[in-house]
């Protein structure tokens, strides 16, 4: 099979299965919605029959709005030469304190970095993936940074402090109306 | 943290003891931990302690307006620079559709091989330093050098550039650039027999790194390793050949690979890229004076850009392996999301700890050095 | 007092020394302590990238006397090289507790002055003069080798005219130290040194040594006496 | 009446005494007061060590025509004076803590016997030593050899038992080879009396010289454990109870030494030796016993080096260490024999302190596995002094006294223009420093066990002779003409030119040694030292063992750093392969054959079918007729069968 066989296979294939929505964006990049509890399921027929070997990244969207988190599996095929981004949503606040799926580790070994880092970053609790601790915040306490309703600046500002520079020079220039005119922390865009 | 009291407690009974590789440490590449538990001089597991150079730049980017965000992205990797302006600028052209002019994406190329040239130069040195063998490090140096001076002169900028933007590159290249850059790649190419006899033939270094660190081609791909280190265990996969961007569909170059996957054929392949950019180099020599035309699309005011919602998952070949990021936009004046798979992120955490097993203890840090890991892909 | 950039140095600090030759040779120590510096160059972040130009044999810092060193109880000089991560700053504190006196910071790249382009990051430690008595800053983004060298220079001349008293500051006012390094570690933060000791043992404890952080640290800190030699049968 | 007879009748008496009283506690006393006095009398021979007369004892024998006769020369007053200082310094050693906490953990029996195993070896040896013909030589030798195993079957070990057999099978062979070579030497000379037989040797022909040489040398280097001999000697010596070991460790194996010199070096004189050509090689004889002593040097010091066991590293140094006075004295000029001689009592002294260290160390910790130790120089400060001190004499660096041995030994080799011997010294020292320094790392310096948390210092009974070891160490490096006076008598008596000395060091033409020069400019580098650090400067300060530089990393006690398992890995990985188990594999193949050939005629002895072992006998008595019957085939007439029965068969 030749490339456009396995896309053109994997198109009809993937039409078939209901609540599954193909984007085909471009020549080489499909967009797959999927919902979660089918999303294992997509994988490992995507991984053992449509020869899509590399898991690429797993990315992690906050929807704070919508009450979901969006979770995006990028994986790739060295054969059809195809990138498929399978896009799932799960929701944000579960009864537990952080939100739950399922690891793919069992099908994509890559996964394991990108669901701990997801975990880090989001609290998203992937069940029986197999490094579920800290390692990059190891010494962070606060909460999951990344999720939307962590205010970064807030807790910049709470936090530290900024050096005082004020020198004789820079205050003539100010009187002038130069320099620094606005300080760092009162940016906001 | 606190820690600990020191009070003596009874250690298990065995032999085993740990050693700590790193954070600061000459062994190691960047600010990044290695805990390994040995036996005599033997690896029994090795854990990976990443976190020393995170900035939280995803965090950043999302409170930064969408230009301001292509100040920050090159810190990412430090020695490999310019793919991460690229990657980030085509994932904003993705999402608004823009046509980067010709012009531009072929002084894009140029600089991202010019830039893999430069990273590869400095590979090659800390590669050879872990061997105890320091010519060659001082010598890459020197020689990467001569790239930057190049790219201030291009740039302004030695190592951080902030050239291309959404839409293609700041500006166009000085006067009598390409040719300076033509007496570069001659000197390089007079260099090659040098560094032959200096590492890549050179017995003591060959016998040192020969079988170390093997990594066959299914590991690999169970792995996710991509990069040279995955065209080092026979497979001869490279984004820019078959997932294009810019014009690397209209350039003429190889993808060198090797069989073995060890530690020597990570750097063999890492040589003949080098000389593969250098090649890519002269068809762009060529070439660019003949392409005529504006080096960037008109964008918007930059301070007020609402990049139209979207998403976007782009990849390029960074001299790392591949290096991708996701930008989602909600319509705003800022980033929705950005998520950077950082070259590194695959062998430099889950597959260093698995090749260290069994490992020795002195083949440690050429292992970490031959797979190019770049610490604050991995911290972000 | 007089002042290094905002640091308030306490430039009469030991014993005044009446001896006619004492100036004689505390001169030819400080030559001789300027012309061999030994750097633990902690890759914090960027900045070290320029180090392997600036040590190198194009711009060649060794000409200069400065020598790269593996460990911080040989080194004399502490290059913090770029942004530090509040993960990385716990490190900076230990390595600079267990060099020797005399010892000197540099921070290099504009991060270490006051957050630089990270100023917003929850993860980066702002300013690094807050954590530890800084020598000298290299500003730039990053500073060149040039710049590196210049500041390195700095440093010398600071060292050879008897100015560069930045660490004993770090005992004298060691509670102030103390104080920022536990408002972002936590109250139980503690390094294995014991600076207040070394304080004592150095001559250089002043009242702004001891403070509420430090009782804090005392509260919780168990005594790390070192295991003494002992002849007991 | 001479003092030898009292000495010796003393000895023996004072074994008898022990044994008799090895039940009660007194007997630690006792034994301490015996070696002192036999210390006494041997100061009164000592004008032996400085060239006197030999003293003869007045008992003799006479057998097959033969007097024997045992006498003392300024050799075995050397050899004699080490064996019963050692031997005071041990039982000081082992007289209080260590007598009482070995007493609980086996018996006041087992602690009496370890004294009389001591006792009657010290006798054994001297009447060795006092031996004056190869009859009484041979007696003191059996008598050596059996109090040896006495002391080592001690241990009720699995392993030291083992040992112990391995030994006395070695030892019965070196005895059948020796008892060999006497009686050839006795056929082709008609004597036992070294005089007359140095007379003869100059009628002997080379073959037969190099008959007996290689006879003696296989049996007396078997007790040296020289190569090929060396697998017994470590494990025996380390299994030995602690004092045991620093005693059979510190001098034992140098009786096989001092037979060798008597025997090689004195009667059929080097000399004699060097003149025996290897065919076929550009060797001689006296080549050979170098080079044995060389790769003796080598070996079992780079074997030394995988040990994991501290008693088992310093016994195989000693095996190790054997080489060099081998070595030494092969060269055969007075600066080598010197160095070998010199480096017996040196060698002695510092291996007796090693080993009382480690045993203080066992003592105090129960243990002796590196994997187990570590971090003890803060409990035990003065046993690690004595450690440091002992291994700087063993790894021959100043001021110590190894290093005027180890220095007379490569200036006699270079002098000698014998480049490549001296590089294999050199290679052997190379991995003494590495092993020593494996020793005291893993013991003393690194992380403190939690169960050692708690230990003191070794009791003053055990620490007062390592300290008067150290003592003697630092005082014959520093001054090691008092040392080489009684070399150079041993020298004289051997007849050999003894070497040139004054109390500081050796008189050459080439550039002599002066120790007390070198210890003068060492100690002024170390008074700069300390002036600069303690008085001056005055800034050192004492920290806490955690706070310690990981790479940045916090340390914790909770995690083992100290690697002590397979401590040099990398080297062995490099040079591991090119001896590994070669020795052992030979040895193995030996028993192999042994005792294959013992099964055989076990099994034809005791075969349940006579009828096979009939059909074989009269197979095997045709076969020798038929064999004797085809010889006149070769004249070519055919004799009738008859008379080749006739012939063949006695009649």
């Amino acid at each position: 099979m030749n490339c456009e066989e396995i896309n053109l296979w994997l198109d009809t294939l993937l039409a078939e299965i209901e609540e599954i929505e193909v984007t085909r964006k471009s020549e080489r990049r499909v967009r797959v919605d999927v919902p979660a509890s089918s999303l294992p399921a997509l994988l490992e027929l995507l991984k053992g029959k449509a020869s899509y070997v590399h898991l690429s990244a797993i990315s992690c969207v906050d929807w704070p709005d919508d009450e979901e988190f969006e979770l995006v599996y990028h994986c790739w095929s060295y054969e059809a030469k195809s990138l498929l981004s399978a896009h799932t949503r799960i929701p944000r606040n579960s009864a537990q304190e952080f939100a739950h799926y399922v690891s793919v580790y069992d099908i994509y070994k890559p996964a394991a970095f990108f669901e701990r880092d997801i975990y880090e970053m989001y609290g998203i609790y992937f069940e029986s993936s197999p490094y579920m601790e800290k390692f990059i915040l190891t010494e962070w306490n606060g909460p999951p940074p990344m999720r939307k309703d962590f205010d970064a600046e807030q807790y910049v500002n709470d936090t530290f402090n900024w050096a005082d520079y004020h020198p004789q020079w820079l205050q003539e220039l100010e009187e002038d109306g130069g320099g620094i005119a606005v300080r760092p922390e009162d940016i906001r865009l | 943290m606190r820690p600990e009291n020191y009070q003596l407690v009874a250690l298990p009974n065995s032999d085993e003891y740990e050693l700590f590789i790193g954070p600061n440490h000459p062994g190691i590449e960047g600010n990044y931990a290695f805990k390994l538990k040995l036996d005599g001089d033997r690896v029994i597991s090795g854990k990976a302690d990443a976190g020393y150079l995170h900035r939280g730049f995803e965090k950043l980017m999302e409170g930064r307006l969408w230009i301001q965000n292509l100040a920050i992205v090159p810190r990412i990797c430090v020695p490999d620079p310019v793919p991460m302006e690229v990657v980030y600028s085509l994932t904003v052209e993705d999402i608004e559709k823009m046509e980067v002019p010709l012009r531009g994406q072929w002084i894009r190329v140029m600089q991202l091989e010019l830039s893999r040239i430069a990273s590869h130069l400095f590979t090659f040195g800390g590669h050879a330093a872990t061997t105890g063998m320091y010519t060659p490090s001082y010598w890459g140096v020197a020689d990467r050098d001569l790239a930057l001076d190049l790219f201030e002169e291009l740039t302004g900028g030695r190592v951080y550039h902030i050239y291309n933007i959404p839409g293609g590159v700041r500006r166009d290249i000085p006067n009598g650039f390409l040719d300076r850059l033509s007496d570069y790649l001659d000197y390089l190419e007079t260099r090659q027999n040098d560094y032959d006899n200096l590492l890549f033939t050179n017995q003591v270094f060959v016998k040192r790194a020969r079988n170390v660190g093997v990594i066959n081609q299914e590991q690999a791909l169970e792995w996710g390793v991509t990069g040279p280190n995955l065209r080092a265990t026979g497979l001869a996969f490279d984004v820019r050949r078959d997932d294009p961007y810019l014009i690397y569909n209209e350039l003429d170059f190889e993808i060198p690979t090797q069989t073995a996957g060890d530690c020597l054929a990570r750097i063999l392949v890492r040589r003949d890229e080098l000389f593969q950019s250098v090649r890519i180099l002269r068809q762009i020599i060529k070439h660019l004076p003949s392409v005529k035309g504006p080096v960037r699309a008109p964008i918007p005011n930059p301070l007020a850009w609402n990049v139209s919602m979207g998403e976007s998952y782009c990849r390029v070949e960074s001299s790392k392996g591949e290096l991708a990021y996701y930008t989602v936009s909600d319509g705003g004046p800022k980033p929705y999301r950005v998520h950077v798979r950082g070259a590194s992120s695959m062998h430099a955490v889950q597959v260093l700890e698995n090749m260290a097993v069994g490992q020795r203890i002195e083949d440690i840090a050429q292992i970490m050095f031959s797979l190019d890991a770049c610490p604050p892909e991995v911290d972000r | 007092m007089s002042k290094i950039g905002n640091i308030p140095v306490n430039a009469q600090a030991g014993k005044k020394r009446t001896n006619p030759l004492a100036g004689v040779f505390d001169e030819l120590v400080q030559f001789c302590q300027s012309r061999s510096m030994f750097m633990l160059h902690y890759c914090t972040g960027c900045g070290a990238i320029e180090l392997p130009p600036a040590m190198t044999s194009r711009f060649d810092m060794e000409r200069l006397g400065i020598q790269p060193m593996v460990t911080p109880r040989q080194a004399d000089i502490l290059l913090v090289t770029g942004y530090v991560s509040v993960k990385t700053l716990k490190r900076v504190i230990l390595t600079y507790e267990q060099m020797q006196s005399p010892k000197y910071v540099i921070g290099i790249c504009s991060c270490t002055v006051n957050g630089g382009m990270y100023w917003q990051s929850y993860a980066t430690a702002k300013v690094l003069n807050e954590y530890l008595p800084v020598d000298v800053y290299i500003a730039g983004c990053m500073p060149r080798p040039e710049a590196v060298i210049e500041g390195m220079r700095r440093l010398m001349r600071n060292i050879e005219e008897g100015k560069g008293h930045a660490w004993k500051d770090y005992f004298q006012r060691y509670d102030y130290y103390l104080g920022n390094q536990q408002h972002l570690f936590g109250d139980d933060w503690q390094t294995p040194t014991d600076i207040i000791g070394e304080a004592r043992h150095y001559g250089l404890e002043t009242e702004q040594t001891y403070g509420e952080h430090t009782r804090i640290l005392e509260q919780h800190q168990q005594p790390l006496e070192p295991h003494k030699m002992r002849i007991k049968f | 009446m001479s003092v030898l007879d009292d000495l010796l009748l003393f000895t023996a008496l004072a074994s008898v005494a022990i044994i008799v009283v090895r039940r009660f506690a007194s007997v630690s006393k006792l034994s301490v007061i015996v070696y002192a006095l036999a210390t006494v009398l041997l100061v009164k021979m000592s004008a032996l060590g400085y060239g006197g007369e030999p003293i003869y004892s007045s008992f003799t024998l006479n057998v097959l025509g033969q007097n024997l006769y045992w006498r003392f020369d300024s050799l075995s007053w050397f050899f004699a004076l080490i064996t019963v200082v050692i031997a005071l310094f041990t039982s000081v050693f082992m007289s209080g803590a260590w007598a009482e906490k070995y007493c609980q953990e086996h018996s006041t029996e087992a602690y009496g016997l370890l004294q009389a195993a001591l006792v009657l070896n010290v006798l054994s040896m001297l009447v060795l030593l006092a031996s004056g013909d190869l009859l009484s030589l041979f007696i003191g030798w059996e008598l050596v050899s059996w109090a040896s195993f006495m002391m080592m079957f001690l241990n009720q070990d699995k392993v030291a038992r083992k040992a112990a057999i391995k030994y006395i099978v070695y030892a019965m062979a070196a005895a059948m080879s020796i008892l060999m070579a006497i009686a050839m030497t006795y056929s082709m000379t008609g004597s036992l009396d070294y005089v007359q037989i140095m007379q003869a040797v100059a009628h002997l022909s080379n073959t037969q010289i190099a008959l007996l040489v290689t006879l003696y040398g296989v049996g007396f280097g078997i007790k040296m454990g020289v190569i090929p001999f060396h697998l017994w000697q470590a494990a025996a010596y380390a299994e030995t109870p602690g004092p045991g070991a620093v005693f059979m460790g510190a001098i034992s194996a140098r009786m096989g030494l001092y037979a060798l010199i008597v025997i090689v070096v004195q009667i059929f004189s080097l000399t004699r030796v060097a003149a025996i050509e290897i065919p076929y090689t550009f060797l001689n004889m006296q080549n050979i016993l170098a080079w044995v002593g060389a790769l003796t040097t080598i070996i079992p010091t780079y074997i030394a080096l995988k040990q994991n066991d501290a008693r088992y590293l310093l016994a195989w140094h000693g095996v190790g260490q054997g080489g060099y006075m081998l070595l030494g004295v092969m060269i055969a000029d007075s600066i080598g024999t010197a160095g070998g001689i010199m480096h017996v009592f040196n060698y002695a002294t510092y291996q007796a302190a090693l080993f009382m260290a480690v045993t203080a160390v066992m003592f105090r910790t129960g243990t002796s596995n590196f994997s187990k130790l570590g971090g003890l120089v803060t409990q035990m400060p003065l046993t690690f002094m004595v450690m440091v001190v002992s291994i700087i004499g063993l790894a021959g660096i100043p001021p110590m006294n190894g290093f005027v041995s180890k220095w007379l030994v490569y200036r006699a080799l270079l002098l000698d223009g014998e480049p490549l011997l001296f590089v294999a010294a050199v290679i052997g020292t190379l991995g003494t420093i590495l092993s020593v320094y494996k020793l005291v790392h893993n013991t003393f310096l690194g992380q403190l066990r939690l169960e050692h948390q708690d230990v003191k210092e070794a009791p003053l009974s055990m620490l007062l002779p390592m300290l008067g070891l150290v003592l003697i160490i630092f005082g014959t490096g520093v001054m090691p003409g008092v040392v080489l006076d009684w070399v150079a008598a041993a020298q004289n008596a051997v007849g050999i030119a003894p070497i040139t000395h004054n109390l500081g060091g050796i008189e050459l033409a080439q550039g002599g040694l002066d120790m007390i020069w070198v210890t003068g400019v060492m100690f002024y580098g170390f008074a700069v030292g300390a002036i600069v650090f303690y008085f001056l400067g005055g800034k050192s300060k004492h920290i806490h063992q955690f706070d310690n530089y990981a790479g940045g990393h916090f340390l914790t006690s909770k995690v083992r750093y100290h690697y002590s398992n397979h401590f040099y890995a990398g080297l062995m990985h490099l040079i591991g392969g090119w001896y590994k188990d070669f020795f052992k594999k030979l040895e193995q193949a030996l028993v192999s054959l042994v005792s294959f050939l013992s099964q055989l005629s076990e099994n034809f002895y005791r075969s349940a079918q006579p009828a096979v072992l009939v059909a074989a006998v009269a197979f095997i008595a045709l076969w020798f007729i038929m064999s004797s019957f085809s010889m006149p085939a070769d004249t070519g007439t055919v004799a009738p069968i008859t008379q080749g029965i006739q012939g063949g068969l006695p009649k």
